[in-house]
């Protein structure tokens, strides 16, 4: 039996000359370029990129391809991630050269197809937030919460409060929280969360102050919990003088139900690449529109896609903006899938988008909570916390990570491990809207079966996983001797 | 309809009993009634649509843009660039296009190795140790680049060149504008005396090679400048151009930024594109962005994996090298088989028709009476300034009649360059094109002189 | 140039050593030098051209094809149906595309399941007890049965009827023409008197249904005249009809047959699509072509292979049941893909909407004095023949000038049905098309009538 | 552990009411077409055809993928199957509706861009086998056999010689040469091969007759050798006042080098999907273009692309016409794509593709003769034949079957085995042009491994496959029950 070799390094496959792509020759007499450009800026030596026929690279990137796990072939229950199917017929947008090929400086009235876009896009977010203007700017959830926040310094300055310096975020909170407030130049101040893991009123009074500019709260929480204090909590940050920050991670959990300018938030941010569906391409690109009050509107990054009854049109008249945070507009392409995905499941669909998302999670919460403790056993929203409670009497060694990293070898992505902070030891699961009963009884079938596994044969969880095309990585030497690049395999760090 | 949900009503109802409740609403109690009454998307359709209508609609955006039928002449960090077929064949692979970050190194070895590579393939072309696995495009990675020098230096000083990108320049702008105390200084690269004298409180000197307006000027003063005030020298640069150029980190950049949308990314109306940052590792420790390392599994097995996790926000959160998580992974991935597929002879033959294009266009434009090219002794790469007679929209318009995008007007960007129009050329731009460019720009430009331009052309202006 | 080849020079030479020759020439001395000598390729380009020049060139031959761009209302077996997005990212993985046939089938097992769930499906449209894995299209697949037939029933007679396709019919005829002593009658469906009395010589007969003109006809008496005769009862179908009407096994048939372009496959100027063929179990050992089974491999899983190849060419040689090889499984992909995602409910709306819409456009149409069904008793399906007052060619070109296929000229096919236009709706068809071939035909009309056509029409008539 | 499953039956996956695709709603007061349609001719039960989402049927259909070999993933040393790599440019196809939604009805003049595709690939193919016209219209080779004995037999008849009814072929010869001749209702002469695998010159001269009226060939013949008496033969069958047929799955072995015209051959098929490239699609679909003589052009099937100087068109206009084989004008894709391929290439580059490619079936000859016996061991083209003689000799059960089911543990396709009949225990290897030669050095090395295995451990050889998803496929069992169709397992048969 052969070894599981992976697929070598493409340095190692190149050989001088090969080309994966036929270029058009130069003419005979074509003029050398080097007259043009000065002789102490041209290359000395090429860059060593690899050099290999098409059919290598091909097999190259299939066979790394196949090392991957991807939600086309199976079920990744990661909190906080929405990892939902995007339909194929977005991809028709890949075969649109109307759209592909369309320069981001073509004039307006040439662009009017991608204007249409954007501008339909701005109205509908507008609507399923429920807020009064839309940037599509942002290239991502954590640039939209930092477009969020400096929109929010913006607009104090504009009224004479500077002296406001602080953002009061949840220790609950994910990272992107405090650390898009920190780039702002925002002091941030954590609470605790109560015991529930939701806002601790008490804390958030006592937080609170001239000081403050913004409060910046996940809602339903990042432990899957609505905050259902959360006019209160609306009234307590109006009150002290300060906004309410929306992180809309969690939004797939409500539409239809509540909108977030309903309960009282100024601004928001939405990740289309989880909520609709934009696909995730191994980590990105994403699109994290931010969503506001007519009182910030004045603020957005500019341009925005306006329409004046008759064109579209890029309007950057708009003196108080903060500017812009990416060149151009934004990741247009996911704007386009995103209004796909809106436009596919038209306002009853979505609300049932958000019904089924959270029907799922309680029904996996229900069926798994013998096995394994839950953190907030009580109805959930569209996710849950799981932790290792119950395993780890069994033997200490099984953390919560031994236990997902055995779900591998049953065909699963692990969940969310410990996040959110404030839960020791959590699995958080969200199995989105678009997993079938028959995927869910599966899954909770192989989770029932390690938990007998823990009970009966706790080394084979902790040796996990077993199946994979690679096994227990060694992380610490990786940290210790960065290796980061083939040609420097050694850094100083 | 069913739409994309899978189950049945009779599921639904199936597992609303597990879970032990009557009614879907049972599930959402914990929202307050105010919130829930009455809610309606008024704005959207009711129901949504089937996919024929969908694939209708789409069709439809794309038919009411007009760029892909025009020879495009529109440059300024973005580039109509040749994109091999393979690329699309391999993005398009759900492996790849629908899974997720890769946090579990065991089923994700494909993303991390093609993000290893990836990291290897900019530091060759930048002259750079390290590079990191990509942030939101060049304007915030040469953002993240200032930033980085910021926390490096502890200084306070930005120096920034005029010529680099506007919007690169904007986006710095507004992220700094939340940092206390810091400053950032615009100078023109023309200026020699900007660079005269040493300045200790500059944290870090940003370029543009090619710039803006397309020159290719000697970074050596700068360089020196910088050495001599202990400030970091930062690079942005279109990676195609460094298949020709020489990598930055060969005269004395310590930071190279750019945008990878020319590696076979669509233009896609300005996105998504990506970022990618590279650096000397004595700065690894504050370069922002994921980063995939090698390293081996239990059983020896050479593998991938995500590393220096500590600098980011899910571990550092507010003191963290920056707030980046979701990233551009996806065009990483074409950038590498981009890369890959062309190698270095071929990503330098790209380069060189560019360049060739540009400068036979050029020429031709100069010996038009009325057009001068605008700082005519710089050396140029692929894009260059001209300067028309007259006002520079009508005469787009005109050539637009005649299907042809002529260029980027600089008034917003450069009020400075009177009537000035980047022209951009790329490999895919032919002999034909040029010739009709510059038959369209005599037509243009006798029109213009004809005093009134044609009723039609003047609307179409103001739009 | 490196094409696609991936050698160097280099590695040449050296591949050239170890076979122990030094020149490449020597691998090819066995080649008489009179056949060598000056042989050139004079019609193809020297050098191959480029990818950017390639992805040129196929662009150029799409545009100058003007279908896609009208409303379509061809049909006659080829149909313009929705396809939904995600059978192409399935197809178009390298996994099944650049696949070989399954003999391995320890590394097959992707293609031989697909396959055994499409033969599993089209049992399940037609009645039947077993299907093949697919032949050329529709034409081979009547033909490959009435080959059948001639086996089983070793009689050497075959009627058919003359509303089977014509291009199907040509096809028989063509078979046919090499065997002896095979007779080939055509018979007119209406005509009761063909089946009056039973004739023991007959070995098939075969129609279709819905027949080319779209009418869907009582099969009875034909079932009950094959019933008597001894004869097999032949039917070809289109399989989206089979969403809605009777399977033909439950009327009688005993081998079913037809095209799976209109399951998921492009129109592409006529192929590839894919036959299907459908027999009872009795007459399996005669079915020609791959056939895939399910069975278990050594650890018992269950698994799939090619099976029961003693029927085919590669063991039987010249006592196969056919001579075919390979055939259209990427085509079965798409077919199979497709009827996965519509379910029995989808391709029953598919064949509504297409029956609705025709019955709306052919409703309308009648109401227009001149136009007439052409045997307007018969019921029909998603194709209908309209009779024209004049010659057909000036009309379709009128409705061309309007963005419209207007249907297909029978002049050919049926000269005997004069002035006759097949014209076919399917679910694509839009109520606004509607309208418009409606108004158009009113103007074509009326022009047709104000007796000459405007010179330029009728010398695009004669193209 | 979990042991490894494979994919469910996709009717297994199936749920009441599920759908994979969102179709338009009928309108609310659409009629019923049962007014329209006979009673008695409607469905009373639907089709068990399956219901499930489109996540469901992505997931089962990706996953099935996955279970296959491909030339993009890896090696197939196909002998006579020419599994070269297929350039990406050619996917472009797909994208273009101009090509994809042209509906074969067009009328010409609407159809041009089609109809340039067919007559350019037709002349090219023209020149590139030396014949004076082509048909486009055969589905694959096997059909373009067919297309071309049709030919032979309408010719014989248009000159009173219909007493000619033999057909000559060698038993080296593909199973389709046989099978075509016979559905054409000739007569097959099968003539033993002489040593070498080549043509007999003696049996054939005892074969051809008056009653002969072609001889099938294949050049190189099946065992990979160029016929070197091929004027000879040519000269003999002629003499005999037969027609010479050419079997073109082998033509890559000799483009720029020899043209089967000159070699005096009267027709031949060509198969798109050997030579140029169009994919093979787990099976097909292919395109098998014939390409005659002048004598033999007015035969033609129609319709044949023609082009007036000005305009592209089909042309019906053929009396002597054999008719058609196929509906419409046969796999216009495939056409499209091996145009494309022909252009990617050019005249020197298709001669380079032949020099590779036997170049590569050289150097692998030259690299196994050590470990493997070859059966005839002299310069081959493009494959050649290895036989299980030396490793019999170690275990007598060593059979071909167990060497090449052993390769697939090295991640090969196993080479084509059992033909020709001619050579017992036929390995047929064909490497094609557009493997490297680190591809081949690391076939070279696995086959060497197995040698070697078969000696010192020959029970491993003979219970592989050990690494493929399932192993040792009951084939026997398939065929004595075969279980064709998911709801009827069990066929009489
Ligand atoms: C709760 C929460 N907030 C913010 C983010 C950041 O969003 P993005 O990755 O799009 O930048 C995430 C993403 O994982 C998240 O889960
Ligand atoms: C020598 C030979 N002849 C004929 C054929 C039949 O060609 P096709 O499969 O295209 O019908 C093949 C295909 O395998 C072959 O190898």
């Amino acid at each position: 039996m052969t070894t599981c070799v992976l697929e070598p390094c493409i340095f190692e496959l190149s050989r001088a000359g090969a080309q994966g792509v036929s270029l058009p020759q130069d003419e005979e007499d074509a003029p050398s370029v080097a007259q043009w450009l000065p002789q102490e800026m041209l290359r000395d030596a090429s860059p060593r990129l690899p050099e290999v026929s098409q059919l290598e690279a091909m097999r190259h990137f299939l066979r790394l391809s196949q090392l991957n796990h991807c939600i086309d072939k199976d079920f990744y229950p990661l909190g906080s991630c929405t990892m939902k199917y995007n339909p194929k017929v977005c991809d028709l947008y890949g075969a649109l050269e109307g759209l592909t090929r369309q320069h981001p400086m073509t004039p307006n009235h040439l662009s009017q197809g991608s204007l249409q876009v954007m501008y339909t896009l701005q109205q509908y977010l507008a609507d399923i937030t429920g807020f009064d203007a839309v940037s599509l700017q942002p290239a991502a959830g954590a640039q939209g919460e930092l477009v969020g926040m400096m929109m929010v310094k913006a607009y104090f300055e504009s009224i004479g409060q500077s002296h406001r310096t602080e953002v009061i975020i949840p220790d609950s909170a994910h990272g992107t929280n405090p650390a898009s407030a920190a780039m702002c130049g925002f002091k941030v101040v954590e609470i605790k969360s109560g015991k529930n893991g939701l806002i601790d009123l008490d804390k958030l009074k006592a937080a609170l102050s001239d000081k403050t500019t913004a409060v910046m709260l996940t809602n339903p929480s990042t432990v899957g919990l609505f905050e259902k204090d959360i006019l209160e909590v609306s009234r307590l940050v109006h009150e002290a003088g300060a906004l309410l920050y929306y992180d809309g991670a969690n939004l797939n959990a409500v539409m239809g139900q509540a909108k977030p300018a309903s309960m009282g938030f100024d601004v928001m941010h939405i990740n289309t690449h989880k909520t609709f569906a934009t696909p995730h391409g191994g980590g990105g690109p994403g699109c994290g529109p931010v969503a506001v009050t007519k009182r910030l509107a004045p603020f957005l990054p500019v341009p925005v896609a306006e329409f004046d009854g008759e064109k579209y049109f890029l309007d950057y008249e708009r003196p108080q903006s903060i500017g812009k945070v990416k060149a151009f507009y934004g990741n247009f392409e996911m704007m386009a899938r995103a209004l796909l995905y809106i436009l596919a499941y038209g306002a009853e669909g979505l609300a049932q988008v958000s019904r089924d998302a959270v029907l799922n999670a309680n029904y996996l919460r229900a069926c798994l909570k013998g096995d394994y403790q839950v953190a907030f056993d009580q109805i959930c929203k569209h996710e849950f916390i799981l932790t290792n409670a119950k395993q780890k009497a069994f033997d200490s060694h099984l953390n919560t990570m031994a236990l997902v990293k055995r779900l591998m070898d049953y065909g699963y992505h692990p969940p969310t491990v410990y996040f959110p902070l404030i839960v020791p030891e959590a699995m958080m699961i969200e199995p989105t809207e678009t997993e079938s009963k028959a995927t869910l009884d599966q899954f909770i079938a192989a989770m029932k079966a390690i938990a007998e596994e823990c009970r009966n044969n706790p080394q084979l969880v902790l040796e996990a996983p077993h199946t994979t095309p690679v096994q227990r990585v060694d992380e610490v030497a990786a940290a210790r001797n960065p290796d980061l690049n083939y040609f420097k395999p050694s850094q100083s760090g | 309809m069913q739409n994309f949900l899978p189950h049945t009503d009779a599921e639904r109802q199936a597992m609303l009993s597990v879970i032990g409740v009557e009614h879907i609403d049972a599930l959402f109690e914990d929202i307050p009634a105010s919130l829930r009454e009455g809610i309606t998307y008024h704005s959207l359709p009711t129901k949504g649509l089937s996919e024929p209508e969908l694939q209708d609609a789409i069709s439809r955006w794309a038919a009411r843009n007009q760029g892909k039928e025009m020879a495009c002449f529109l440059g300024g960090g973005a580039y109509n660039r040749f994109i091999p077929s393979a690329i699309h064949n391999l993005a398009a692979r759900s492996e790849f296009y629908t899974a997720y970050t890769p946090y579990q190194p065991e089923i994700a070895q494909g993303t991390l190795q093609v993000t290893y590579e990836f990291q290897t393939m900019i530091c060759e072309l930048t002259g750079m140790d390290v590079a990191n696995a990509s942030v939101y495009d060049g304007a915030s990675a040469v953002t993240e680049a200032a930033l980085m020098a910021l926390r490096l230096t502890k200084k306070k000083r930005i120096l920034v060149a005029r010529t680099l990108h506007p919007d690169y320049r904007q986006v710095l702008k507004t992220y700094l504008k939340g940092l206390s105390m810091v400053e950032l200084v615009e100078f023109e690269p023309a200026d020699a005396r900007c660079f005269a004298a040493s300045d200790e409180r500059v944290a870090c000197v940003i370029l543009q090679v090619p710039d803006y307006l397309g020159s290719v000027e000697n970074p050596i003063p700068i360089r020196d400048f910088c050495k001599a005030s202990g400030a970091l020298m930062v690079v942005s640069a279109d990676p195609v151009s460094l298949g020709l150029l020489k990598a930055p980190g060969d005269y004395g950049a310590d930071i190279v930024t750019g945008d990878i949308q020319p590696l076979g990314n669509h233009l896609s109306y300005g996105g998504p594109y990506g970022g990618y940052i590279a650096c000397k590792s004595q700065y690894l420790r504050q370069l922002p962005g994921r980063l995939v390392g090698r390293t081996t599994d239990k059983n020896g097995t050479v593998c991938y994996t995500l590393t220096l996790q500590t600098r980011e926000q899910h571990i550092r959160r507010e003191k963290a090298t920056s707030n980046i998580c979701t990233n551009q992974a996806l065009n990483v991935l074409k950038a590498t088989v981009y890369l890959t597929l062309l190698g270095p002879s071929g990503l330098k033959r790209v380069a060189e028709a560019s360049v060739r294009q540009a400068h036979t266009l050029a020429e031709r434009l100069l010996t038009m009476p009325g057009l001068r090219r605008y700082q005519p002794e710089k050396p140029f790469f692929n894009e260059f300034v001209i300067q028309l007679p007259g006002p520079v929209q009508p005469i787009l318009r005109q050539m637009e009649q005649r299907g042809i995008l002529a260029g980027i007007d600089l008034a917003r960007f450069y009020p400075e360059i009177e009537n000035g129009l980047l022209v951009t050329c790329t490999e895919l731009t032919t002999s034909e094109q040029i010739d009709r460019y510059v038959t369209a720009m005599k037509v243009a430009l006798q029109a213009a002189q004809g005093a009134e331009l044609p009723k039609g052309s003047m609307e179409a202006a103001c739009s």
